[in-house]
């Protein structure tokens, strides 16, 4: 009989944990409607709305923006697959891709430009599985978004040769290793970085920056490198002081190394990777300034997220799905740099004037090449 | 070196860093420490943190109200917990096991759910730091040094704190304290007299986990004021190792979760002072210490005698 | 007393009478109880008496709510009563001394009485007023008990005072007293004594677990006898002597000499000289410890438990370190060798805790038998074992000590404890040892399988072995023994021939009391 | 009395099997709610894990690791010790057959470096493993913790190798300073199935043999190419040997007895401490094998450890538990919770569920599987009050329970 209590028990304690969830799902209904088209689509608009009103901004940017609008080339109709080590929603890396990948969508229709994607493919081997899958199932391109995919992609490509691969950060198409069917691509990411930096430069009014990394690797230390190289070369006096915590998800260590910062004076803040959610939370609560990365990451702090260089990946993607379906499916490394558009930089109205200034300049000058970037090596 | 960052700045900003960062050890450890003391070892900490910070983190940016989030973290604490209880208690499952299956449910459970109800990582507004204002011009917090360290906190940390000597008066001072440690050292004599040893070991699991629900809402309603998947990243672990670390004292258990979070703080402070420590071995220390502190041999004579050990009266 | 007051001194409304009627209680594969009646007055110590397994235990603890009865009912004062749990027994005034203290040894005297009342302030302890009631109570019936100490800080005798303590605290009406005496020296024992009368002169009800006759006779009205899960039968103590109590609970007439043919002495197998053993505690377990014991010669332990006889076995097996002094066996020094290195020197030892220590419960009867010699030839052959050999070998001893198992597959745990006694002490003699320990051989062993393991050992005997018998039943060391070592407080009182000794002179040894020295065994 | 075999097939089968339907089922609630099809989603995991060459491939793939992994933990189960550290001993093997195959695997022929890596990453795991078997032998440290806290350590060292003295030249020299290791020496890889099927001479495919169907599936598995690699016959092969080990060799009835009954043992002259060091020692090693095989087999380099262990230390309990912690059952166990693992995948794939449901029914299912076992006790003693000719005596002292510090004595 006690036992019949205590089944009893732990059906309830199922039953209310099905109900707390459930609750909130029914709840939810009309929008979880969209869990077939995940909820980042928002985030996307708001992306989208953003960009919009910082151009108001800058006419110069604006133009370039409109003129890339209007130069969607027609395509065939194409199927795409993303492996993410990440989620869409990381805020960073993975949603960075995933977002321009929906922007796409939205332009041509989910008729034309299927997606479909694998998230949280921490593991190599799940993430090979999974490529192997899709390239199986017909998929035109299979992008293989982390550089510790290398490996398995190039064992993979070379039995599906019609089937395009791309995978970065890295500058490796497997030419050496005579695969054809492989892109490569890679963020420059030390010239926002370096965009940045100067901003950042500008802004100060401590004389100290802070900034969080996840690891000094890859991505991250390209920012790094470029945005210590801007502080630098606008203002060698302020203080840069760079932290990491060493790991990509560590939430509560980013923010409390963006807590050390603020103790430590720093009244601009910046930093890469999904863990940064932590560190925009405690520059919310402080209200101090954040300079974002990769993502639009103001919806973990609408107002302190004052500046973000987007990873737009739609121009790389257009030219690998125009160069698969004109017969070249691989060899090629891509670069997002501020020139291909491949980073946008978004600015908050309220930023002063001459910071925009000097940071549109900076632009400028990375894209006629005028500036020169130089990364101090660091210890 | 910017010459306004003086020694004792920094060794403040250590001291007020290590408080607040001591808040979800503190709630997470001495929840498991009622837990130990009742002779069960719930090693799903972790997942009941994880589902706790999830659904306060979403009661909060949907009503936003964070009192009634701090309810929902002790309603799911508590569910996790009863759940923990029925399966290590009444099952009499191997406690090791079941705790590591309770964090993969946590684990996976509040990434799901995070997936499907909110879906992208946003912040929230969080307690806020209290000011203890005497006038509208003058405030606690402005008093130099100390106010810096000691008047700038959450409540949730000032309630961490708290906590410590209620779970000492819990413990030593009520009727149903003096049952939890009897549970824990000889649950045949607490039997023997009349008391419920299942019941008492349900109520010290399940006032653990709550608590533990309160640890992950620290993390993502004071703290952090943000959700992200696995966002506890071992917090939850280090807690139960805390337990051994404080030999079972909630006073133990707080200096253990102090020195821990003053650790990592001064890691932190290490990189931004451009010392060249490697986060990997500072992220190591914490457990290394713990094993070292484990080896200790006076720490052993203070671990209840029935820990892990699931009771019946031999009959079926 | 007084008939008319129907109160106890501490104001308890006391039990005019309890009886249960055709209890029956089954555990897996046995009868524990089989329709037992039985009965006790208020003012009255009434003994329960029986060998062990008898199921005295049981009954008690399905009166204390420890365990259900499957049939049968209570009777309290004329109303039938249900006892779902101890908290129930003890609100109907029933109380418990259990033979294990039940004592939670990390915290204080008082604390251990509060542990399980209501406070008076609720959900706070108040432990200053359950000291002062402690103290009262203390004083009442002369207990010394400081309410404050710990009880690991505690001596046997004082943590039995608390639980007496603890048992009136709670209003116990009625009292079950399980073997309190077991752990106790003679002088705590007349001490209690006094207790238990004043307790039963002033209304309460008290019944006296025991397999002592002595203390059965020196303490109680009534005696009720079980045997095997029944009840032989009910008398009054005065009516009765020593020999009608020991043939009810036997069954049969007990011989309380068993014929012990005289055997040839041989050489010195086990020297111990000066040996002196320090527990974990720090306390001293044996001292000065000097015997030999020669092939063909069955030497008996004798004393209260707890003074020292688990250390000695231990000792001599490897299992406990030698402070100082030596160990021979055989002519060869074996002090501080480990107990694999003892075995294989000639020792056999059969353990007193023979579930905990004598075998792997969920390992079969086969596996059992090689729990030594596993790593030996024949039963191993390079790393692999050999299971021809192992199944041949345990098949052999299965018929040749009459070991009673389904199988040799069959898991020991699936075994009665007479044959699971039987398989040690099987395993144990097919070594072919030089000096076998038997530490309670026959402790919790039915009347069949005591009778074939003692006529085991005499027959190892006068083969030649050599044997130390520890044993807490006087009559079997008694029996067996060509000598008697009796030890108090971990000394030897004396070493005598035991045809030369009386019980009272041994009795007297035991409690400390006297010292006799007879001369060595001749060879 | 001899066990009836259908009781044994309750006892063994039915009641896991119902803990995995009941985890299932729980799923299912959960997905019905996102408005998934339960069934379709768990008929995409059945197809994905079981239904093609390839899913069939990355089932067995991922059961290698979980194999390995799940004897380890079975051999520190019957040891009486509890191994949760299989994810630091994992990846603490991998990093030194990485090593090894990085440093030697040019030198040395190729076999000769396969077998030296997976003899170092089982050391290496074994080390690690040892470290806590010797902290709760000699200092009575509890071993749930030690590993727990090990797992953490390792990851950091791991990270820390990889980014300094480990770390790919390739990436130093791109200055994109990525962790992981070079790629070992091609001649380091273990041979894949496609590989052996060529060294016998076999080279066509289903199609061409005449073989249809889901038969011609699990034909090509075997010859054509495919991820799965020679480590699936090897961990097989362990499988049988640690059976061998635990219940035909005297090291394993002294393994086997500690476990069971640490005073009996004691008693009867083995070395308890010893025993426990070699219990927690050898299921590190398995646990580091499985690192080994890993790298030589599958990744041909060490990259991010958490990736690498990729939560085989705590699935691998299941698997060995589901496997009732007996070396041929685990084979089984594996391979259904890597198709479980891997369908999951499918799962994600094919339904858009993300792919975390998974890892909430794995915990579900280690949930209810040990709370299976108070079950089929109870029905044993049950079983055993039915049958009154196997005596027991109740009234024997209860056995006090073990305490370490007599252990270390």
């Amino acid at each position: 009989m006690k036992k019949k209590w205590l089944l009893g028990i732990l059906i309830l304690v199922l039953g209310l944990l099905l109900v707390a969830c459930g609750g909130d799902t029914a709840s939810d209904e009309e929008p979880a409607a969209e869990a077939d088209t995940p909820a980042a689509e928002t985030t996307e608009d708001e992306a989208v709305a953003d960009s919009a009103e910082s151009e108001t901004m800058d006419d110069e940017t604006m133009d370039d923006e409109a003129m890339m609008d209007g130069d969607y080339p027609d395509i065939e109709p194409v199927r795409i697959a993303l492996v993410m080590p990440s989620t869409t929603t990381d805020l960073a890396w993975s949603q960075s891709m995933y977002d321009s990948l929906k922007q796409l969508q939205d332009h041509y229709g989910a008729d034309n430009f299927e997606i479909a994607f694998t998230e949280n493919m921490f593991n190599v081997t799940d993430a090979a599985a999974a490529i192997r899958d899709y390239a199986e199932s017909g998929y035109n391109l299979v992008i293989a978004h982390g550089a510790q995919y290398g490996t398995s992609l190039f064992e993979i490509a070379p039995d599906f040769p019609e089937t395009s691969f791309a995978w970065g950060t890295t500058t490796n198409t497997g030419e050496e290793e005579g695969v054809t069917n492989v892109f490569a691509y890679e963020p420059r990411a030390e010239q926002g970085g370096y965009v940045q930096g100067v901003l950042a430069a500008h802004m100060t009014e401590a004389g100290i920056i802070g900034l969080v990394g996840p690891v000094d690797a890859g991505d991250a230390k390209l920012h790094v490198d470029g945005f210590t190289a801007g502080v630098r070369d606008t203002d060698p006096d302020i203080q840069m002081n760079i932290s990491f915590t060493g790991s990509f998800g560590d939430t509560a260590l980013a923010a409390e190394a963006a807590n050390t910062h603020l103790q430590a004076g720093a009244d601009v803040l910046t930093g890469s990777s999904q863990q940064v959610v932590g560190a925009i939370g405690v520059a919310n609560e402080a209200k101090v300034p954040w300079l974002g990365i990769q993502a639009d990451q103001s919806p973990a702090g609408e107002d302190v997220v004052v500046s973000t260089i987007l990873y737009d990946w739609v121009p790389t993607l257009l030219e690998m799905i125009t160069s698969n379906q004109a017969g070249e499916y691989g060899g090629r490394v891509l670069q997002l740099t501020l020139a291909n558009h491949g980073q946008v930089f978004l600015y908050d109205e309220d930023l002063p004037a001459d910071a925009v200034e000097a940071a549109l300049a900076a632009e400028q000058g990375i894209i006629d090449g005028t500036i020169e970037i130089v990364a101090d090596p660091r210890n | 070196m910017n010459g306004e960052l003086t020694t004792i700045a920094i060794i403040l900003g250590i001291i007020h860093q290590g408080i607040r960062l001591a808040t979800p050890y503190l709630f997470a450890a001495l929840g498991e420490t009622f837990s130990q003391r009742s002779g069960v070892l719930n090693l799903g900490v972790e997942g009941i943190m994880l589902m706790g910070a999830f659904f306060s983190f979403y009661v909060a940016s949907e009503t936003g109200n964070l009192w009634l989030a701090l309810l929902a973290a002790i309603i799911i604490g508590v569910l996790m917990g009863l759940f923990m209880a029925v399966v290590s208690i009444t099952f009499q499952a191997e406690q090791g096991i079941s705790g590591i299956g309770l964090y993969l449910f946590g684990l996976g459970m509040s990434s799901l759910l995070f997936k499907t109800m909110i879906g992208s990582v946003t912040g929230i507004t969080g307690f806020s730091e209290l000011q203890f204002c005497v006038t509208d011009s003058f405030c606690l917090a402005d008093i130099p040094v100390l106010g810096e360290i000691f008047f700038s906190h959450s409540i949730l940390t000032y309630g961490a704190f708290l906590l410590v000597p209620i779970s000492v008066w819990l413990l030593k001072r009520t009727t149903w304290g003096l049952k939890v440690r009897s549970v824990g050292q000889n649950p045949e004599a607490a039997d023997s007299v009349g008391v419920s040893v299942n019941r008492a070991r349900y109520a010290a699991v399940i006032l653990g986990s709550a608590l533990a629900g309160i640890a992950g809402a620290s993390l993502s309603i004071s703290l952090l004021n943000v959700f992200q998947e696995n966002m506890i990243n071992g917090i939850g672990f280090i807690a139960v190792a805390l337990v051994y670390f404080g030999g079972w004292s909630p006073v133990g258990v707080m200096f253990g979760a102090l020195l821990f979070s003053t650790i990592s703080a001064l890691q932190l402070w290490g990189q931004v002072l451009g010392l060249n420590i490697s986060s990997n071995i500072s992220v190591m220390l914490p457990y290394i210490l713990t094993i070292v502190a484990l080896a200790i041999p006076f720490r052993r004579a203070a671990q209840p005698a029935a820990l892990t050990k699931p009771f019946s009266r031999g009959e079926n | 007393m007084s008939e008319k007051s129907n109160l106890l001194p501490s104001g308890l409304e006391r039990i005019e009478s309890l009886q249960m009627r055709g209890i029956v209680k089954r555990f897996p594969g046995v009868l524990a109880s089989d329709h037992v009646d039985f009965d006790v007055k208020a003012g009255e110590i009434h003994a329960l008496l029986g060998e062990n397994g008898a199921g005295k235990s049981t009954l008690m603890k399905i009166l204390y709510g420890l365990y259900q009865p499957d049939e049968g009912e209570i009777i309290l004062n004329g109303r039938p009563i249900t006892i779902n749990s101890p908290t129930d027994s003890l609100e109907y005034g029933i109380g418990m001394i259990h033979q294990h203290f039940m004592l939670v040894d990390n915290i204080t005297v008082a604390e251990n009485v509060a542990l399980g009342m209501k406070s008076s302030r609720g959900f706070r302890l108040d432990l200053d007023v359950v000291s002062a009631r402690i103290e009262e109570l203390a004083e009442k019936y002369g207990l010394q008990v400081n309410p404050r100490a710990i009880i690991s800080k505690l001596a046997v005798g004082q943590r039995q005072r608390v639980e007496i303590v603890k048992a009136l605290y709670r209003g116990a009406a009625l009292l079950v007293l399980d073997e309190p005496t077991a752990v106790l020296t003679p002088q705590e024992v007349d001490d209690v004594f006094v207790i238990f009368r004043q307790m039963a002169a002033d209304g309460h009800a008290l019944i006296f677990i025991s397999h002592k006759l002595d203390e059965i006779f020196a303490l109680t009205d009534r005696v009720s006898v079980l045997r095997d899960g029944r009840m032989v039968g009910t008398v009054n103590t005065a009516d009765v002597t020593k020999a009608d109590l020991a043939n009810m609970m036997v069954g049969r007439e007990v011989l309380l000499e068993r014929v012990r043919p005289p055997s040839q002495l041989g050489d010195v197998r086990l020297k111990m000289d000066q040996v002196n053993v320090v527990n974990d505690d720090g306390q001293r377990t044996l001292k000065d410890f000097s015997l030999e014991v020669h092939s063909g010669e069955i030497v008996g332990v004798a004393g209260i438990s707890g003074n020292g006889q688990r250390s000695l076995a231990r000792t001599i097996a490897g299992l406990r370190a030698v402070e100082s002094g030596k160990i021979w066996l055989d002519g060869r020094d074996v002090t501080g060798l480990s107990p694999a290195e003892m075995f294989n020197s000639g020792l056999s030892y059969i353990p007193e805790e023979r579930m905990h220590d004598g075998v792997v419960k969920d390992f079969s009867v086969a596996e059992n038998m090689i729990l030594q010699d596993y790593i030996r030839a024949p039963f191993s052959k390079g790393i692999f074992l050999d299971f021809k050999t192992i199944e041949q070998h345990a098949g052999q001893l299965i018929s040749d000590f009459r070991v009673k198992t389904p199988s040799q597959e069959t898991p020991a745990k699936n075994l009665s404890g007479g044959n699971i006694q039987k398989l040690i002490l099987a395993r144990e003699l097919a070594r072919e040892p030089r000096f076998l320990i038997a530490a309670q051989p026959t402790r919790g062993v039915d009347i069949g399988a005591t009778e074939y393991i003692h006529n085991q050992l005499l027959q190892q005997r006068a083969n030649g072995l050599a044997t130390l018998l520890i044993s807490e039943d006087l009559d079997e060391v008694k029996a067996l023994s060509d000598r008697i070592v009796v030890l108090f407080g971990g000394e030897i009182m004396g070493i005598v021939n035991s045809d030369e000794v009386t019980t009272e002179e041994l009795g007297l040894m035991m409690a400390g009391e006297r010292r006799m020295e007879m001369p060595q065994a001749t060879a | 009395m001899n066990r009836r075999w259908s009781d044994r097939l309750i006892d063994n089968l039915l009641y896991p099997l119902a803990a995995v339907l009941l985890a299932f089922l729980f799923g299912a609630v959960i997905l019905l709610l996102q408005g998934v099809n339960p069934l379709e989603a768990y008929s995409s995991m059945v197809t994905g894990a079981f239904g093609s060459k390839n899913g069939l491939a990355d089932t067995l793939v991922k059961a290698v690791p979980l194999m390995l992994v799940g004897l380890g933990i079975a051999i520190a189960f019957r040891g009486g010790v509890i191994n949760i550290g299989a994810e630091g001993q994992l990846i603490v093997g991998a990093l030194f057959t990485t090593w090894i195959g990085v440093q030697l695997g040019e030198q040395l022929p190729g076999a000769i470096a396969i077998i030296l890596g997976l003899v170092g990453g089982a050391l290496a795991g074994g080390v690690w493993g040892g470290i806590s078997g010797y902290l709760k032998a000699k200092m009575d440290v509890n071993e749930i913790l030690s590993t727990v806290m090990l797992n953490a350590i390792a990851i950091q060292i791991a990270f820390l190798l990889l980014r300094g003295p480990m770390i790919d030249p390739a990436e130093l020299a791109a200055g994109t300073n990525i962790p992981h290791s070079a790629r070992l020496p091609k001649t380091t890889d273990m041979p894949r199935f496609t590989d052996l099927a060529q060294m016998l001479g076999i080279t066509g495919g289903a199609d061409e043999v005449g073989i249809g169907g889901y038969l011609g599936e699990i034909y090509n598995v075997l010859v054509q190419p495919s991820r799965l690699h020679s480590g699936f016959i090897f961990a097989v092969i362990m499988a049988i040997l640690v059976y061998i080990f635990l219940w035909r060799t005297t090291i394993g009835y002294r393994i086997r007895a500690v476990g069971l009954n640490r005073h009996a043992s004691r008693y009867a002259g083995m070395n308890v401490p010893r025993t426990i060091v070699l219990s927690m020692t050898l299921s590190g090693m398995f646990a580091g094998l499985a690192g080994a095989v890993e790298i030589l087999g599958l990744h041909h380099r060490m990259f991010e450890p958490t990736a690498v262990s990729a939560g085989y230390g705590f699935t691998g309990i299941v698997v060995a538990l589901f496997g009732k912690l007996h070396p041929l059952g685990i084979i089984p166990s594996s391979i259904l919770f890597g198709g479980l693992l891997v369908g999951g995948d499918k799962m994600q794939r094919a339904m858009q569920v993300p792919q975390v449901l998974t890892v909430a029914i794995v915990g579900l299912i280690i949930l209810f599987v040990v709370s299976t076992d108070y079950l089929v006790r109870r029905r044993q003693n049950r079983r055993l009050s039915a049958e009154p000719d196997s005596l027991t005596t109740p009234d024997e002292p209860a056995s006090p329970s073990i305490t370490s510090a007599e252990v270390s004595a």
